[in-house]
Order: structure tokens, then C-alpha cells, then sequence
């Protein structure tokens, strides 16, 4: 099966931003990602857990897949958005299938 | 006095109160009694719809009268005005830096639509009757407040995130969309209307209100749990005090306005109560520095219960001493 | 004509219809409003639930008769043959490729089972009976369409996927299963279970369908935000005017079946509506290359609300003129 | 006899029942049919929070006496004893392992809520009363049956994590803590107190009834497909004997109290019944090297079938005739 | 801790389609894997999101963890299915404790 | 974008030992994790899934990122709680940015 590199890069965010870290990559030309559900987790600003609650609260974690040439790019636009928040950005070395997704 | 201390009584032993109750012990205990957030969401869609429609239909029913704008206008002054108040008497009594207090501020101008729909549910348990446009009121107050924050941190030299988004996302905030949407479709569909869907969103109501603030109830325990330390005492004390300067702002203008006692009672819960859905959002994009263990501590682990126990009723004494009602 | 604009004057101004715009306002609005995927689908369990269980507790009451077997057969035939209509409008009216086509005409040969209710809803206000057993021929109708779709993709060359697994699947479909058997147990429990559970599958009836077409207004209005420029005009008018097309096909039937005007006007209903559940999931996995935004476009964006608003009156007014009923 | 089959039979035919056979048929039959976690997990808090409010309104209404602390030590001295009677069974009947063998036991000495009300529904539908603390005897005999498994593993020299937060996890389980804590609320609030919320804990409670056993059928349903070949006929057979076994001692220890005939067969109910929520997660914990395929697919797939269907008709004939009643 | 080399295969790929991945995966004798919930995306095909959805829309994430030398033939049974549809393949080197397991 | 190299531990675990988990990472120092929903999966122990399940059952994905040099001492709270217990703990090289939140 033929793989190429690409690199994956996960970012844990407030889910009050994910509406504008979303339009920041799609800015950026980054127009594949994943979002997943957060329940719960701890930091800096301590515990905290999705249960119960109704509003826009709680973290979301959003997950790209891009070539490796474009991460740059895709950092600076997360990082204009996550500055001043809370999360993590998280880069991962991976091989993907059909690179001519990326 | 005896009045009040009857009705707060009176409140506290009915089945709203002791299912938050229920909820705040489950929560300080460690039990994993938990809602889940897809259903605790559900209950308040339904609570949202279910108050907006009735306010609606009543005023379809009773018709709408010059006071409904009025008192709209009088709401969103109320939202402008009480961030100020708020700050100052933070200032006063607390040592949190001029951000944390700004995003309290904006809390506390903002309003609770639980805590209002608790207090509907008091005067109907009682029989009497109030405003139905009062719903309207409510929803004019949820995001002015928000501005006032903003001016506040800007003067104080915060710096703050420029983002012409935030207050279209405020303003079409689901909860306000669904409360006015309600409302009008109430007001549209009247007598009618209300007699087909009653036995949804009436019927039922309490008894959806009691699961709800149950939940409240693990929420506000979680976070006071979570929270231990982060209140000093004067950010406690402001938690009680700043209800009390909301109402009495709220009653002055319900006064002016010539409401009924239910509708005075009612716009002094509103100036009472403190928001825990639209403004924690916005606080988080626009004023990230600000920590939300504060406000969210504040708001539904101090102020949420001590309006829905004790200031509920004094409320309503107060309403109807002031109206002779 | 001036009963069918009084009967959709009437019918826009229910909350049921209300809601539903008020969704697709807010989606439209990019107002965060939504309602959780685990309550959309708490609701229409709820609804299929009641729907299949009145149907079966009405069979109950006033007995079977040889026109539930010939209904069955003629809504089967329906729905193995309004794809192929389907196909060839779409080819006449559009540019979309067979695969795409094929996909479409899939959706219209199926049904909408949200559309079914409304319907029902709008009878049960006016108090015109209908045959219990459509909730059965409901059911029956789901599937047919899909067979037919792969049969085109299959003539016109299209690569299909070999899947025994798929048929079973989208007999065995959680929406059918449930509406199938909520409707046998309605058969045998019959008047007396339909009395120990009526105050929970009638008395709410018509307010939980509002929730949930505030839902489905939410989903359409995100569905054509999203899909802006995806439908040619083309494509669109075949969005009304396949229904139309159907409700004609079904309004024949109907009426060799002799059914009831309430019968016939579900009837046509059914053939006139277009599934939004059971297929799409199906044509995701039969042909994965025909593009999903097009089918749910037309499907939830365009037809579920012309037949919600305008067609359902329409389809009244015919099967009481056509009927003399 | 007669009275027992003919019971057994208009028992069977009972929407609640249906339900759950159709949720077991679906699983079966690998529909897709399901319902959403969270969707369960609310129901579940509806049942729990409206079974413990009435009968919590019940003791207040009629008046709590002496009975009521003697049937909460009969009820934790069953919980107590029972694993032990489980645990002879099963080394008779089966060949699992003392460890596997303890955490069934476990399950059996604990209690199902749902088949509780499922037996309350069966008194109610027939008019019988029953003392309205069995709601808080059933909430007693939650947790003791897990000291006695853990005791049970030690004995027989099976390394067992030291954990002194178990029991405290299991004591405040959220099921627990909620049916006490909804008893609570209803005998403080009494008569008043659920005249208020009726119309949502008593109406629809049947209804919500079905589409929770539909859920559960579709889980005990999906156990048994997982689970096929993980039961020996003599695990299998133990499901059945075991109910019986229990359901005796539950008679035994009734007619001892002298309760009425509706109380007499809820606690042989109880007693009959395996737990499956608090004790699955405590087991989890304690004793991991336990397989969860084995009493899950006991508890949930042979034992609630077997209670629900066959086990409430019968323990209802046996009060009756013990009684006199 | 006596850490073993594993590979992280993650796929994310279209709900109607996850019984048939599973079923295809256990065929290729690949029978450790979890099913994480996905809350919307975006690629090729566009933004998506679940709320409010009611059919089984929507996508799943798929993660197996695998010995290096059975990765192969896990990629060419997902290759199977995945091939015609949306969706995502991405690769990571990981390594694992209790090397039994796998 | 400066980059810092870390290690993410994703950690797969029955959803009654989720407390433990984090009160045995919390103790060993570790004070940020997020721990996702997992909607089902296979193992040893056979398939399961979600839905309709009312108590606590189900499994959690815990991630931790942590500085590489604190890799060793998460992982052994982490054995000590995982040890008999189900469950999968997967460690993978990652770089993350403002590596001060570590
Ligand atoms: N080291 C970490 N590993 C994984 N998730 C983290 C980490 N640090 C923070 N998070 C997540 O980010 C959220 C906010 O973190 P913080 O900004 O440190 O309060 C936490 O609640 C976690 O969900
Ligand atoms: N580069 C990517 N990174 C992460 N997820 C992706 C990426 N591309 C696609 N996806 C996911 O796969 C789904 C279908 O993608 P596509 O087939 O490109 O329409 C999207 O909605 C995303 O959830
Ligand atoms: N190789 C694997 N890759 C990913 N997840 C796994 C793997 N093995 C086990 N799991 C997860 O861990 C759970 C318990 O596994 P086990 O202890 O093997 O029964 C499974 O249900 C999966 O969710
Ligand atoms: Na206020
Ligand atoms: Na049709
Ligand atoms: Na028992």
C-alpha cells in the first residue's frame, strides 16, 4: 500500500472558538479536518466536565491531516486563534493513504 | 417580615427547591448522579420553548398594551446599567483585577431564564397574574450587558480582542432565539394554538423544571466543589449583596413602568439574577483572560441559589408591598 | 382555490409550521440554536413510537378489511415505480449525471415519515378520520424506492457496489423496525393499551413534533446554507414539482383503493413526500460517488418544506374534491 | 394455577412487555434500531426520580409506620444473604470460577429497578395498593450484595484490590442517591407537592415505561448476540432457578413483616431481581478478572425476561394466596 | 516500563459504512480497535456537523493499534472499503506497554 | 513556530476506573489531560458498544501530553491503575507549541 508523510496536528480548544479556529483554517487554505467531542479534562485552569451542562461550554478537539509543507501555514492561523486561550496544539509525524486528499 | 419568612418557607419545601437541593448534596458528595449535557440541553429547549410560547399566547389573549415597549426599553437600560453597578461594588469589595471584575459585571447585568421561570412558577403556584411580555423583557436583557463589560475593561487599558462577530453570536444566541422565536409564535397562534400543544407545555412544566434544576444543582456543586479557595469573602458577600442592588434597581423601574405585582416581582428577578449560558460564552472569546472559575463560581454557586431560595420571595413580598397588590 | 389558500393560511400560521421556520430562521441567521443529535433522535423515537402505535390501536378498533392487504401492494408499487418518474424529470429538467439522478429518484420513490405526521396532524385538527393501517403502508413504502434506483444506476452503466448486506439493512432499518412494531403492539394491545399509555403518546403529540421540526428546520436551513450553489434552477423546480407529481400518482391509487378522504389524502402524502432518513444512509453505502449534498438539498431543503407548508393543503383539498368528501 | 397462566398471559400482551420483546427482536435481528446513551440515561432519571417521589408521597399520605424500619433491615439483610445462596447455585449448576461465581452472585443479591416498576406498573394497572417505602427498601438492598461477593472472593483466596472508595461509590450511586434522595422530596412535599407535578411523574409514566423496556430489550438483546456460547445450560438454567430462589426468600421474609399483599410481591421482586447498573461498575472495579460477558447476559438476558414476563405474574398469584389478598 | 514498537491506525470514515470496516477489519484478524464519536468536519465534501441529524449520518473515528507487521494487511483490508468513499487513513508510529495485547 | 518535542499518551480505559486514573495522574504530577467519549470498540474481550447502555459502563480515551522526561513516571501510575484492568495505553513523539503549559 503506498503511504506518504503527512503530518497530524491536534488541537484541544474552548468550544466557544471552534466556530473561529474553523474559518481561521479554512483561511489558511486548510479545508480537511475533524472534530471530536471533549469530556472532560484538566490544566492549568483545573478540572472541569462536559456533564450537565447547556451552554457553549466545554472543549472540542479538532483534528488536521495536512502535507508536511503546510503545517507551517496551519500553525500560524491556529496560533493567531488559540494565543490568548485555553488548549493544547499537538504535532504528530504520520503516513497517510491517497495523499492526493491532503 | 412574617410574610417573607412564610414564603420563603413556603418555597423552600416545594419540589423545584429540593431538587436543586438534591443536586447541589449529589454534586458536594462525590455521588456520579449525572445529567447527561444532551438532555440537560433538551430540558431547557423545552423550558425556553414552553415559557416563550405561554408569554406569548398571554399576550395574544390579553392583548399588548404601550408598556410592552416601555418596559422593553426599560429592560435593556436595566442590562446597560447594572455591568457599572456591578463593578463598582466589586471594586469595593474585592481585589480582583479590573478584567475579572468586568466579566462578573457582565454576568450579573445579564439575567437567568431559569431563575425567571422559577419565579413564574411562583406566581402561578400562587394564582397570580403578570405580564406576558415580561419573556420579551427577559430576552432584551441578556446581551446589553455585554457591551458595558467590554467599555469597562477598554477604560480600565484591558486589552481586548476586536471581534465584530461577538455580538451577532450573542444576539442570535440560541437561547434568545428560541425564547423570542417562542414568543412569537405564541403571540401568532394564540388562544388556538395554545389549546393544541397545552398539554406539553403546560401540563408537564413543573415537573420538567424540577429534572432541570436538579441538574443545576450538580452543576452549581460540581463547580463550588471544583472552586474551593477561589472566592474570597468579599467576592462571596458581593454574591449576595449584588442580587439585592438588581432587584431593587428592577423594582424602582417596574414602579415607573406602572407593571402589575407579578410583572414587578418579575423584572426585579431579572435585574437579580446573573446569566450562566450566553455571557460565559462570550466572556471566553472576548475577554479570555478572565478566569471563568470566578464568574461561573459567582454566578450559579452563590447567586443562582440564593435567588431561587431566599430572593424569590422577598421579591415577591416586596413587589407586593410596593404595589399594595 | 379559495379553500386551499384559506386551508394554507390556516395550516402556516400552526406552531407546528412555525417552528419550523423558526429553525430554518435561525439556521439561516447562523444562530448557534440546535438541539443535540441524541434528543433529534429521542424525538423520533417518540414519534414513530406513537404514530405506529395509533395506527395499530385504530386497526384495532375498527377492524381490518381487504383494503389494508391491497393498500400495502399499491404502496409498494408506488415506490418501486415513482424513482423511475423521478429519473426521467431530473434527466429533463437537469444535467445531473445518472448516478446522481439515480440517488435522487431514490429519495422520491421513498417516503418522509415527518411529512406523514404533520398530515396526520393536520386531519386529527380538523377531525376527518383515515385508515389506521396507513402508518403500515408507511412502512411498506421505505424500501422499494432503493431497488429501483440501483436498477437505474445498473442500465446506464454506473459501477454499483455487490452488497448482500444492504437490503437487510435498509429492511431492518431502526425507523421501520420501530414504526412496524409500535404498530403491532397498537394491533394487540388495542383499546385497552392504548388507554393505560394514551396520556403519553396523544396528550403531548402535537408539542413534541414542534420540537422536532424546530430540529428539522435547523437541519434544512444548515443543509442549504451549506449547499448554496450546489442546485441548479433546474434542480429545484424538480423539487416541486416532483411532488406534485407523486401526490398525483398516489391521488390515482387512492382512489382505486376507495379509500377514505382522510386515507387518500395521506396517500398521496406519502408518495408526494421524500425520505431523508433510510435512504441517504443507503446511498451512502450503494453509490458513494452520487454527491449527498444534492439528494438532502432537494430532499430536506426543498421538498419536506413545500409539501409542510403548501403541498399537505393542496393534497386536502384535492382528496375532498376528488372524493366529494 | 389457571390464575396464574391467565395473569402470565394478559401480562404478556401489555405494551410495556411488547416493547421490550420488540427492542430484544430488533437486536436480534441486527436492526439498527437504538436508542442514544443519553436518551437512555434520561429516561432512566425520569423512572428513578417519579418512582421515588410517589413513593415518597405515598408514606406521606398514609403515614409511615414501625413496618417501615423492619422492612428496611429485612430488605439489607436479603441483599446481605442472598449472594450466598447465589454462590452455592452456582458451584452446584455451573463450573465458573469462584471469582466469576462471586460477582454473579453479587448481581443476584442486588436488586433491578426497573423490574420494580415494572412490578409496581402490574399493581397499578390491577388497582392493588402496596406500602410506599418498598421504593426505599429497593434503594437498601442496592449495595450490601457487594461486601458479601467481596467477601465471598477473599475467602475462596482470590486476590482482591484493597479500595477503601468502593463502598462510597456504590452508597452514592447516582441511581441510589436519586431514588432517595426523589423519596425524600415527595414525603416532604407530600400531597401538595405532587398534585403539583402529577402531570408529569404519574401521566405519562407508562409511556415512558415502554420506550425505556424497548431500550432495554434492545441491550439485553445485543448481550445475547455477543454473548452466544459464553453460557453454559447450567449458568442459564441458574438465571431461572435463582429468581425463584430469591422470590421465595423475599416471600418468606415478607409474610414475616406482615405486609400487604402488593408489598409482599414487590419484595419478592426485589429479591428475585439482579442488578444491573450499580453492580456491573462495582464489579468492574473490584474484581477485574471477572468476565462481564457472563453476568451482564445472566442478569440483563435471562433473569429481566424472565422477571418481566413469567416471574411478576407468578410472584403476584403466590402473595395473593399467601396473603389471603 | 518496557515499552514494545506499534503502529496507531486511525480512520475516519462515514457512519453507514462502520459495520462494514469492523467486520471487514476482524476478517483481516485485526480484532482490537475503539469507536470515538465525531462531531462534524470538513473536507472535500464540505462542512458537516451532527447536531440535530436524526439518520446515521455522519462520520466515526476508527483507531487500532497493531504490531508493525500486521499493518499491512489491516491498510488493504480498510483500503477495500474506505476506497470509494470519504473519509481518512492515517498512520503513527506508537509504541505500546503490554505487548500481549496485540 | 517554535517547536518542543513531547510525548502523547492516549490511554484507553474502562469508564469506572476513569477517576482513578486521573487521581493516580494527578498524584504523579500530571496535571493536564482530556479525556474523550468512546462510542464502542473490540478486544480481547469482545465488541461492545454505547448505545442504550444506562449505568457507567463503556470505555474513555485519556490523552495526556506531557514533557518526554515525565513520560516514565506517568506511565508507571498509570500501569499501577491499568494493570488487570482492560484497556490500552499508547504513547507517540509528538512537538508542541508553548511548551511552558507542560
Ligand atoms: N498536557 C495536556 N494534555 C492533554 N490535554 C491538555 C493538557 N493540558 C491541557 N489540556 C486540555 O486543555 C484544557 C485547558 O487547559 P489549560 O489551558 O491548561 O487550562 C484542559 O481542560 C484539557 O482538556
Ligand atoms: N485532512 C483531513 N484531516 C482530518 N480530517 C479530514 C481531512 N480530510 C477529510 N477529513 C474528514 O473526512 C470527512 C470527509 O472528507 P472528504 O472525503 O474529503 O469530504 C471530513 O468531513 C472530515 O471529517
Ligand atoms: N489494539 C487495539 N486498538 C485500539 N483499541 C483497542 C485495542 N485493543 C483493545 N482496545 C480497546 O480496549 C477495549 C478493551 O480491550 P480488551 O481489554 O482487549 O478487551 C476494547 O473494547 C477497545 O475499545
Ligand atoms: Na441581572
Ligand atoms: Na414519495
Ligand atoms: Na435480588
Amino acid at each position: 500500500m503506498q503511504m506518504h508523510q503527512a503530518k497530524r496536528v491536534e488541537i484541544i480548544i474552548e468550544a466557544p472558538m471552534e466556530g473561529r479556529l474553523t474559518a481561521a483554517l479554512i483561511d489558511a487554505g486548510v479545508t480537511g479536518f475533524t472534530i471530536l467531542p471533549v469530556l472532560g479534562g484538566s490544566g492549568r485552569s483545573g478540572l472541569w466536565s462536559r456533564e450537565g451542562q447547556v451552554g457553549r461550554s466545554g472543549m472540542v478537539a479538532v483534528i488536521c491531516i495536512v502535507r508536511p509543507e503546510r503545517v507551517e501555514g496551519l500553525l500560524d492561523a491556529a496560533f493567531r486563534v488559540v494565543e490568548r486561550h485555553m488548549g493544547v496544539v499537538c504535532v504528530t509525524d504520520c503516513q497517510v493513504l491517497r495523499a492526493e486528499r491532503f | 417580615m412574617d410574610g417573607i419568612l412564610a414564603l420563603a418557607a413556603d418555597n423552600l419545601i416545594s419540589p423545584i427547591i429540593l431538587s436543586f437541593a438534591l443536586g447541589l448534596f449529589a454534586a458536594l458528595a462525590r455521588s456520579d448522579l449525572s445529567v447527561p449535557e444532551a438532555v440537560a440541553k433538551g430540558l431547557s429547549i423545552y423550558l425556553l420553548f414552553a415559557i416563550g410560547f405561554k408569554g406569548g399566547a398571554s399576550v395574544a389573549r390579553h392583548g399588548a398594551d404601550a408598556t410592552l415597549l416601555t418596559s422593553l426599553v426599560a429592560g435593556v437600560a436595566l442590562s446597560f446599567l447594572l455591568p457599572f453597578v456591578a463593578f463598582a461594588l466589586l471594586r469595593l469589595m474585592t481585589r480582583l483585577s479590573a478584567t475579572d471584575a468586568a466579566a462578573v459585571a457582565a454576568h450579573y447585568g445579564s439575567i437567568s431564564i431559569v431563575t425567571f421561570v422559577a419565579a413564574s412558577s411562583v406566581l402561578a403556584a400562587r394564582g397570580i397574574g403578570s405580564e406576558g411580555y415580561m419573556v420579551a423583557v427577559a430576552a432584551a436583557m441578556e446581551a446589553p450587558a455585554i457591551l458595558s463589560a467590554l467599555w469597562l475593561v477598554a477604560r480600565a487599558g484591558g486589552r481586548r480582542e476586536e471581534d465584530g462577530e461577538l455580538m451577532r453570536e450573542v444576539l442570535l444566541n440560541g437561547s434568545i432565539v428560541l425564547l423570542v422565536g417562542a414568543f412569537g409564535i405564541g403571540l401568532l397562534t394564540g388562544e388556538e394554538g395554545f389549546r393544541r400543544i397545552a398539554s406539553f407545555i403546560d401540563a408537564p412544566f413543573q415537573g420538567v423544571l424540577c429534572l432541570f434544576l436538579l441538574d443545576m444543582g450538580l452543576v452549581a456543586g460540581r463547580g463550588l466543589r471544583g472552586a474551593r479557595g477561589v472566592l474570597s469573602a468579599g467576592a462571596f458577600g458581593f454574591g449576595l449583596v449584588m442580587p439585592l442592588a438588581g432587584a431593587s434597581a428592577g423594582l424602582a423601574a417596574a414602579l415607573a413602568l406602572g407593571l402589575s405585582p407579578g410583572g414587578v416581582m418579575l423584572l426585579m428577578t431579572l435585574a437579580a439574577s446573573s446569566s450562566y449560558i450566553a455571557v460565559p460564552a462570550a466572556m471566553r472569546v472576548a475577554l479570555p483572560d478572565a478566569n471563568p472559575s470566578i464568574y461561573l463560581t459567582l454566578s450559579l454557586g452563590v447567586t443562582f441559589p440564593f435567588n431561587l431560595t431566599l430572593g424569590i420571595p422577598i421579591y415577591l413580598a416586596l413587589a407586593q408591598a410596593a404595589t399594595g397588590g
